[in-house]
């Protein structure tokens, strides 16, 4: 068995290596400079507090969005909706933080609070329409993603615009609300500690709380769950709801620990990053941060490249793309693999 | 050994063999045939006329970059650092005194001087809805017009990105100049939500052609080109922005630019090139805001062959008489900019269609 | 003697490094019908799944009419005159007979696949094989029984020599298997080959003449069938002797722990398949219900343990009304409950042992002493349960799904048992599960009994339920149309008779089988 | 608003209705036959794009429309080759395959249009081709319907042809029996010789022709030059309406001319007093709606088949 694991780990190696070369001979052909390109983008993040800070930064939201999804996935239901649960989250927490006159550490708490319920009623709609009469959570969890990011356009537009600003923003959230940044030149701020408690909440709530482990078999098989006397159609639901709480509170958490006003004209994509994280972490909370930093760290030295040297933002989408598909491709050097499992059984029969 | 050339000082300096370092911060990408692209056309001429050394840095579209890119490129050895939109301002605004011995040029906005001790900023604005003006006029002029393409009603088109307040200040403008030419003038104003769905975009102009519109002016980035295709379709005439439309398809698609009758543009390439120049010269008023308008040639109307084609001397004498009389301040237009939804829904309303 | 297929030192690990089969010598001769027996796991299935091409070995040879042949794929197999019949039905539910049959041979008119053609070639086969079935109607309709025979068809279709029949009898009636059994001979009296996998060693000893026994992946011995007995076979089995039957205890029951009163079920379809059925199981005693699978059993079982909910009628479970309720309300009730289809409704595959056996009382305060679950109860229970129902395993924390059939079975066994529960509903209890662990399942379900819990057993299995039930009932088309008060005094035939229509008792209405 | 009305009870709002359904029913359509395959495909935005991108570089270079139009199903196929080699052969998970596939389709073609167009917006600097707008003779002398189904770009009409041969293909033919067979139980089709992988890659290729044709329409037909992400999310609809329209041919045409509809809507109902945003949002909205209002009815439809039969017991007791 512990060769097994640690094929794994190699195997993963390979194929980051393999999609660095890759991504390297690409550079090499469309950069005048593909060796320093190529370093500053595996070493970039490294390179200062700020960049290392950037990383983490970047990763806090993907936790969030990658723990939402994975908690859906868990109960075996799809949730592209992600996306605008988090950005209705943010939505609210704006609102929050800039109408609700509160004491600094009670602010933060009520605009997360609310950022959360707000999440979780973009995810109560799918999760009860699937529960109580099969609709597909695939349909309904996309279509709210458009119809939500409109609804926050509009309060934000219409009700907490700031008027005196040049682009369309929000009028800035109340200093009480903010999360700290207290790392300064970093950005990186109190939200981290909330995404931990997210990650420890959720991997309690999986595998030691009674709902959790409901919600699991229920993912597992489906018929066994309802046999089993568990009440399915609320596990669907709340799976949705939890999920979209979660969701919720990492956009009031960037919102409060990033922006402090409100800010984006477009969907900001937390939701199908949320997808990928998921997925690497193969839905496990413990391995969700993991995953988010791994993307992160793609994502921030792949600006960093884009940034310092005359490699395109775009060859970047490119070269993550490949990396994530030869990471997480399963049968990737699998006869190799097998050939491990069947020399280790015959030893040990 | 590097502190060693390390640039000489900033501002003239003769004796300095090495070319100005610049940076452009584009916080979108470029593409956009708008100002990012019209700010890297300026940037592209300053490499040439003006011999500097400079690297335009794509920030993306994710707001939370922005500012860690800004801090990033002012730790590096650039003398001038160009960026632009209200968006960068706050940024801007803390990062600029951390470095007082860079300089920063932020265009399409201005900084708050009172805030904090930015006497290293000099900031460029445009009157986007002065021209707007002139193209609501226009627009306004042609809908009662006798070309070939023109009907009988008078309404006109206005297709935005976006309900919000860059885009506003255009229709602001432009109601103001159709309503100065024609006080009955309707017009029908649609948002698409999204800068980059151009088949939307046309659809919706579509929409605005078939409800009785036969000009429509489309301030909506790529989706905004869709608006063209819908005026081929049904042969009716446009308005476009940023950059020359009717010139972007002159070889590619004639048909369709001689529909389009002018464009209005903001010159972010202009206004670029003479902050680098002034710069250079010793002469760039840094610690403060210009506002650059139809005086400064930073904002107008396209002159090009299609235009001389569609519009007649009436036409054309009737728009340097306004351009005139704005620039001398005789007719003052308003800017939806810190306008509230309130004003601005009544300015929509009385125009409605 | 002349050997149709040779496969010699065949060796098998799967991925997750099972070895299931080791250094396997096989052969059958032409024209033979050959068993192969083993327990759950022996590594049956996967030595004929590599004889399909379904999987592939680390090792060994196969020979085929004398010539060596990889097989690569079940193109090759099926290109070189080999069918196989699976455990796990490989049949496209949404498809009729004819599509199911002809798949992958399709008949074509111009460029559409010719319909008519497919029935008509349907038609014929079944009437050369004499397994008649209805080639147009859905395979998501047809009893299991009807299953079977599409599979036996698929192959023919295409020109099997040699058939492998994996558990083909395991989910038949006797007469079903009779009929089978007349099929699988005139199939060898026109010179097909048959390879026959069965737990059910009285079938082996009528069908075949020669029998091939594996232990844990290893080849045991061959013999022929004529010379050895069941109990020799057993013995070459599991490597002791193992009691075939089993004493039930007598008993005086006591009050009903389960009263059915007039229940009705109507199908999405429309088509009403329980027809008002009543019964009452008492406390201590066994009542089986024997029947042709499709009878409305499914319907009833589900019913009665809160999986449907009936259109009409009562149920009153341990005193409690549970009409219409949730599995959770009947559970509440004291109602264990063991699924016909174990993997569906039995287990979750992907979870561990230890989360299948809590699956009924994983809110119970016990294994929640505070707010969370306590994994130190959970760990334990689940140790005590391994150990008390012989569950064998590695850990208690290995995933269900890499256990063998019959482990899988005792798994849902020590969990529906072990919640003490007043009634059991046991729906075929050991389909599919060896020698070994039907003995076990037998022995735990009456011990049960005896402590006073009440059993409605429904079983296909006329040996199972004429052994263990104190009272039999038998369903046919949705109604009970025989009881028997005293299920020691019917022989097989008379149940057969019942089971497939063709006799029927007078029974009062609303007091049946009470 | 009596103009708005007008506009909407016109043939040109029909006509607009089935030239905004066409690229949604071609994604829907590829979407439908690689999900009865038993690959669900999250890849069709970038299937579309790579599609739509194709199309215009090809035929401003070879000044031909049609070689565009194949250009552009190639890249589909090539696509869709990409996906089924990674999702098939290589096990990585099929939907993060697709997302990765989108991200690629978003990257690439941006950085390619640098490459052929020096642009990273459109491609308008390009001279492409269009795809001939068709007159259907005699249906275009029938008021009413000569204006809203003659005069079409002619992937309008491929659309609605492919909605049929992708009927055909599935439920008439060998290959699309065996499709579905692969998606229902592919153990079964395993079992009689069928290869899995080939009939699945079959269908992702399908389904990348499809897309293709989708893309193109988009840049060669809607409009006429190549814009980043100019698919904005239809690949998705599409994948929505295939899954609205319960996984047959016939519900996807439904569900994507549904969809048109209400895509169409919004744009003419924005000469209302309603804020702009609430508008587009209809289009999404409306499809919640169909979708929990077709659930509820069909859930209840169960629930009186099985009360039917109460009704003669209650009389019996
Ligand atoms: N696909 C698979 N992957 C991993 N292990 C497997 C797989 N299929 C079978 N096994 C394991 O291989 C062993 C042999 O299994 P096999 O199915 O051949 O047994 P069998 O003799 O057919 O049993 P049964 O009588 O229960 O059908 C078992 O331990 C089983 O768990
Ligand atoms: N991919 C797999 N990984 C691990 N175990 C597997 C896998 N596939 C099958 N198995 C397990 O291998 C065992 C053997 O499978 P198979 O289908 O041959 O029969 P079985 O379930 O043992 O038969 P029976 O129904 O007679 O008990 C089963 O327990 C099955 O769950
Ligand atoms: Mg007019
Ligand atoms: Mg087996």
């Amino acid at each position: 068995m512990k060769k097994e694991h640690v094929f794994e780990v190699v195997r993963s190696l390979v194929a980051i290596l393999l999609a660095m070369l890759l991504g390297f001979i690409v550079t090499y052909l469309v950069s005048k400079q593909p060796g320093e390109a190529f370093q500053s983008f595996l070493t970039g993040p490294f390179t200062s507090p700020r960049r290392f800070g950037n990383l983490i930064e970047a990763a806090i939201p993907l936790t969030f969005t990658g723990l939402a999804v994975s908690m859906a996935f868990q109960a075996a239901q799809f949730n592209i909706g992600a996306e605008g649960q988090f950005f209705f989250g943010a939505t609210a927490a704006t609102i929050v933080g800039i109408t609700v006159p509160a004491p600094g550490w009670l602010h933060p708490i009520l605009a997360l609070a609310v950022g959360g319920v707000a999440g979780a009623f973009v995810g109560w709609i799918p999760g009860v329409l699937k529960a109580r009469w099969g609709a597909s959570e695939l349909v309904s969890s996309l279509m709210l993603n458009y119809v939500f990011f409109r609804v926050g356009m509009y309060l934000i537009n219409y009700h907490y615009r700031d008027t005196t600003a040049g682009a369309m923003v929000s009028l800035p959230l109340k200093e009480t609300s903010w999360l700290t940044q207290f790392l300064p030149p970093t950005r990186i701020h109190y939200g981290i500690f909330v995404a931990i408690l997210a990650v420890i909440f959720t991997y309690l709530f999986l595998y030691r709380s009674r709902w959790g482990y409901a919600l699991r078999m229920t993912g597992l098989n489906l018929p066994f769950a309802n046999y089993s006397g568990i009440n399915t159609t609320s596990v669907i639901t709340y799976s949705q709801v939890i999920s979209g709480v979660v969701a919720g509170i990492g956009g009031a958490v960037e919102m409060l620990g990033i922006y402090h006003r409100f800010q984006w004209l477009a969907l900001p994509g937390y939701g199908f990053d949320g997808i990928i994280v998921a997925i690497l972490a193969r839905n496990n909370p413990l391995g969700i941060p993991l995953a988010a930093l791994f993307l992160a760290y793609l994502r921030t030295g792949a600006d960093i490249m884009a940034r310092t040297t005359d490699v395109s933002a775009e060859m970047i989408t490119v070269i993550q793309a490949v990396m994530i598909l030869l990471v997480t491709a399963q049968a990737f050097l699998a006869g190799w693999k097998h050939r491990i499992v069947v020399k280790e059984a015959k030893q040990s029969v | 050994s590097k502190t060693a050339d390390k640039p000489a000082a900033p501002g003239g300096d003769q004796n300095a063999k090495a070319p100005l370092k610049v940076a452009l911060l584009i916080n979108g990408t470029l593409g956009d045939k708008s100002f990012f692209d019209s700010a890297n056309a300026g940037i592209e001429r300053a490499k040439k006329e003006l011999g500097v050394d400079a690297k335009v840095i794509e920030m993306g579209n994710d707001p939370s970059k922005w500012e860690p890119t800004l801090a990033d490129v002012s730790e590096e050895k650039y003398d001038l650092i160009i960026l632009g939109t209200w968006q960068m301002t706050e940024a801007l605004q803390k990062i600029a005194p951390q470095h007082p011995d860079k300089k920063y040029v932020i265009f399409d906005t201005a900084v708050d001087y009172t805030k904090a001790n930015l006497s290293n900023v000099y900031s460029i604005e445009y009157s986007q809805n002065e021209g707007s003006y002139l193209a609501g006029a226009l627009a306004a002029m042609v809908t009662n017009s006798k070309l070939p393409n023109a009907n009988d009603k008078h309404t006109i088109g206005f297709l935005g990105g976006m309900d919000i307040p860059v885009i506003n200040d255009f229709l602001v403008g432009y109601i103001a100049g159709a309503k100065a030419v024609d006080p009955q003038i309707k017009v029908a104003v649609s948002y698409v939500g999204d800068f980059a769905n151009p088949a939307k975009g046309k659809e919706m102009a579509l929409a605005q052609y078939q409800q009785g519109a036969d000009i429509g002016f489309n301030v909506a980035g790529e989706t905004g080109l869709g608006q063209l295709d819908a005026a081929k379709e049904l042969k009716k005439y446009a308005i476009g922005v940023d950059s020359d439309q009717a010139m972007l398809f002159k070889d590619s698609d004639p048909e369709k630019a001689n529909l389009i009758v002018t464009s209005m543009l903001k010159r972010v390439d202009n206004s670029l090139v003479r902050a680098i120049k002034l710069y250079q010269e010793g002469k760039l008023t840094l610690g403060k805001a210009e506002t650059l308008g139809l005086k400064d040639d930073a904002v107008g109307l396209t002159n090009n062959e299609f235009y001389q084609k569609l519009t007649d001397d009436a036409m054309r004498s009737k728009l340097d008489d306004l351009k005139a009389k704005i620039i001398s301040g005789e007719i003052k237009v308003d800017s939806a900019m810190g306008m509230d939804n309130a004003k601005l829904n009544e300015i929509r309303n009385s125009v409605k269609p | 003697m002349d050997v149709l297929l040779e496969m010699k030192g065949i060796e098998k690990i799967y991925p997750n490094g099972v070895v299931a089969n080791q250094g396997v010598d096989f052969s059958v001769a032409p024209g033979e019908i050959h068993a192969l027996v083993g327990e759950n796991g022996a590594g049956k299935t996967t030595l004929m799944k590599i004889l399909f091409g379904l999987e592939q070995p680390e090792g060994g040879t196969i020979t085929y009419k004398g010539k060596p042949l990889h097989i690569a794929s079940p193109h090759v197999a099926i290109a070189n005159g080999i069918g196989m019949v699976h455990q796990h039905f490989m049949l496209v539910p949404s498809l009729s007979i004819a599509e199911n049959v002809v798949l992958g041979l399709e008949p074509k008119r111009g460029l559409s696949f010719d319909w008519k053609t497919a029935v008509s070639q349907t038609e014929e086969l079944a009437a050369r094989y004499n397994l008649p079935v209805n080639p147009t109607a859905r395979v998501q309709d047809i009893p299991v029984g009807m299953r079977q025979k599409v599979e036996i068809l698929k192959a023919l279709m295409r020109g099997a020599e040699l058939l492998v029949l994996d558990e083909p009898t395991a989910v038949l009636t006797p007469q079903e298997t009779t009929e089978l059994f007349a099929a699988l001979k005139k199939l060898k009296s026109q010179g097909h080959t048959i390879i026959f996998i069965s737990h059910k060693l009285r079938e082996v000893k009528e069908i075949s003449d020669r029998v091939t026994v594996m232990r844990a992946g290893r080849l045991i011995g061959v013999t022929d069938t004529a010379t050895a007995t069941e109990r020799d076979i057993s013995r070459m089995m599991v490597g002791r002797d193992v009691v075939l039957h089993v004493d039930k205890p007598p008993t005086t029951p006591g009050d009903a722990v389960l009263r059915v009163e007039g229940v009705r079920y109507v199908a999405d379809t429309g088509k009403e398949v329980v027809k008002g059925v009543s019964f009452e199981v008492r406390a201590g005693e066994v009542l089986g219900i024997a029947g042709v699978e499709g009878n409305g059993q499914r319907e009833l079982v589900e019913i009665l343990t809160g999986l449907r909910k009936p259109s009409a009628g009562r149920v009153i479970a341990a005193g409690k009304n549970v009409t219409g309720k949730d599995c959770r309300a009947v559970r509440q009730a004291g109602v264990g409950h063991i699924p016909e289809d174990r993997m569906t409704h039995g287990v979750a595959g992907l979870g561990t042992i230890e989360e299948n056996l809590i699956a009924d009382r994983y809110d119970s305060k016990a294994l929640n002493p505070r707010f969370l679950l306590s994994l130190k109860s959970v760990s334990e229970l689940g140790k005590k349960l391994v150990k008390e129902f012989d569950i064998r395993t590695q850990s208690p924390k290995t995933p269900v799904k890499m256990l063998s059939g019959g482990n899988i079975q005792k798994v849902v066994v020590a969990r529906e048992f072990s919640a003490n529960p007043k009634l059991i509903v046991a729906n075929q209890p050991t389909r599919g599960v060896d020698v070994g662990a039907t003995e076990f399942i037998h022995k735990k379900l009456l011990e049960n009994c005896a402590e006073g819990a009440g059993v409605l057993l429904i079983s296909a299995d006329l040996n199972e339920v004429m052994s263990l039930s104190h009272r039999l009932a038998v369903m046919y088309g949705g109604e009970i149309v025989a009881v028997f008060p005293n299920a020691d005094e019917v022989t097989e035939e008379e149940l057969g008779l019942y089971m497939l229509g063709v006799k029927r008792m007078k029974l009062a209405a609303g007091s049946e089988a009470s | 608003m009596s103009e708005m009305l007008q506009a909407i009870f016109s043939t040109s709002f029909a006509y607009s209705v089935l030239r905004v359904t066409t690229p949604l029913l071609f994604a829907a359509l590829g979407g439908l036959v690689s999900d009865l395959a038993g690959v669900i495909n999250i890849g069709l935005e970038g299937m579309m794009l790579a599609g739509a991108f194709a199309g215009v570089v090809v035929s401003a270079f070879t000044h031909s429309a049609f070689l565009g139009l194949v250009a552009a199903v190639a890249s589909g196929v090539l696509m869709a080759l990409i996906l089924g080699y990674f999702s098939l052969k290589l096990k990585t998970d099929i939907i993060l395959a697709g997302i990765a596939l989108n991200l690629f389709a978003s990257g690439g073609t941006v950085f390619l249009l640098y490459l052929v167009a020096h642009d990273k917006g459109v491609s308008t600097s390009l001279a492409s081709k269009v795809l001939p707008q068709v007159t259907i003779p005699i249906l275009d002398k029938i008021p009413v319907l000569g204006p809203i189904f003659s005069g079409h770009n002619v992937l309008v009409y491929v659309a609605m042809i492919a909605a049929v041969v992708v009927w055909y293909y599935l439920y008439r033919t060998p290959a699309g029996l065996r499709l579905r067979a692969v998606g229902e139980n592919p153990n079964a089709a395993d079992s009689v010789g069928i290869s899995v992988h080939r009939v699945q890659f079959t269908a992702l290729i399908i389904s990348g022709i499809l897309s293709g044709f989708g893309g193109a329409h988009l840049s060669m037909g809607y409009v006429s030059w190549f814009a980043r992400d100019m698919t904005a999310g239809r690949g998705f609809i599409g994948l929505a309406a295939e899954a609205l329209g319960g996984r047959t041919p016939v519900g996807t045409v439904l569900a994507s001319v549904f969809f048109g509809i209400a895509d169409a809507l919004s744009n003419y109902l924005q000469s209302l007093s309603i804020p702009s945003e609430f508008i587009q949002a209809v289009p999404y909205a409306l499809t919640v709606i169909a979708l929990a209002v077709y659930a509820r009815q069909q859930t209840r439809k169960r629930a009186r088949l099985a009360k039917l039969s109460q009704n003669p017991e209650k009389k019996a007791a």
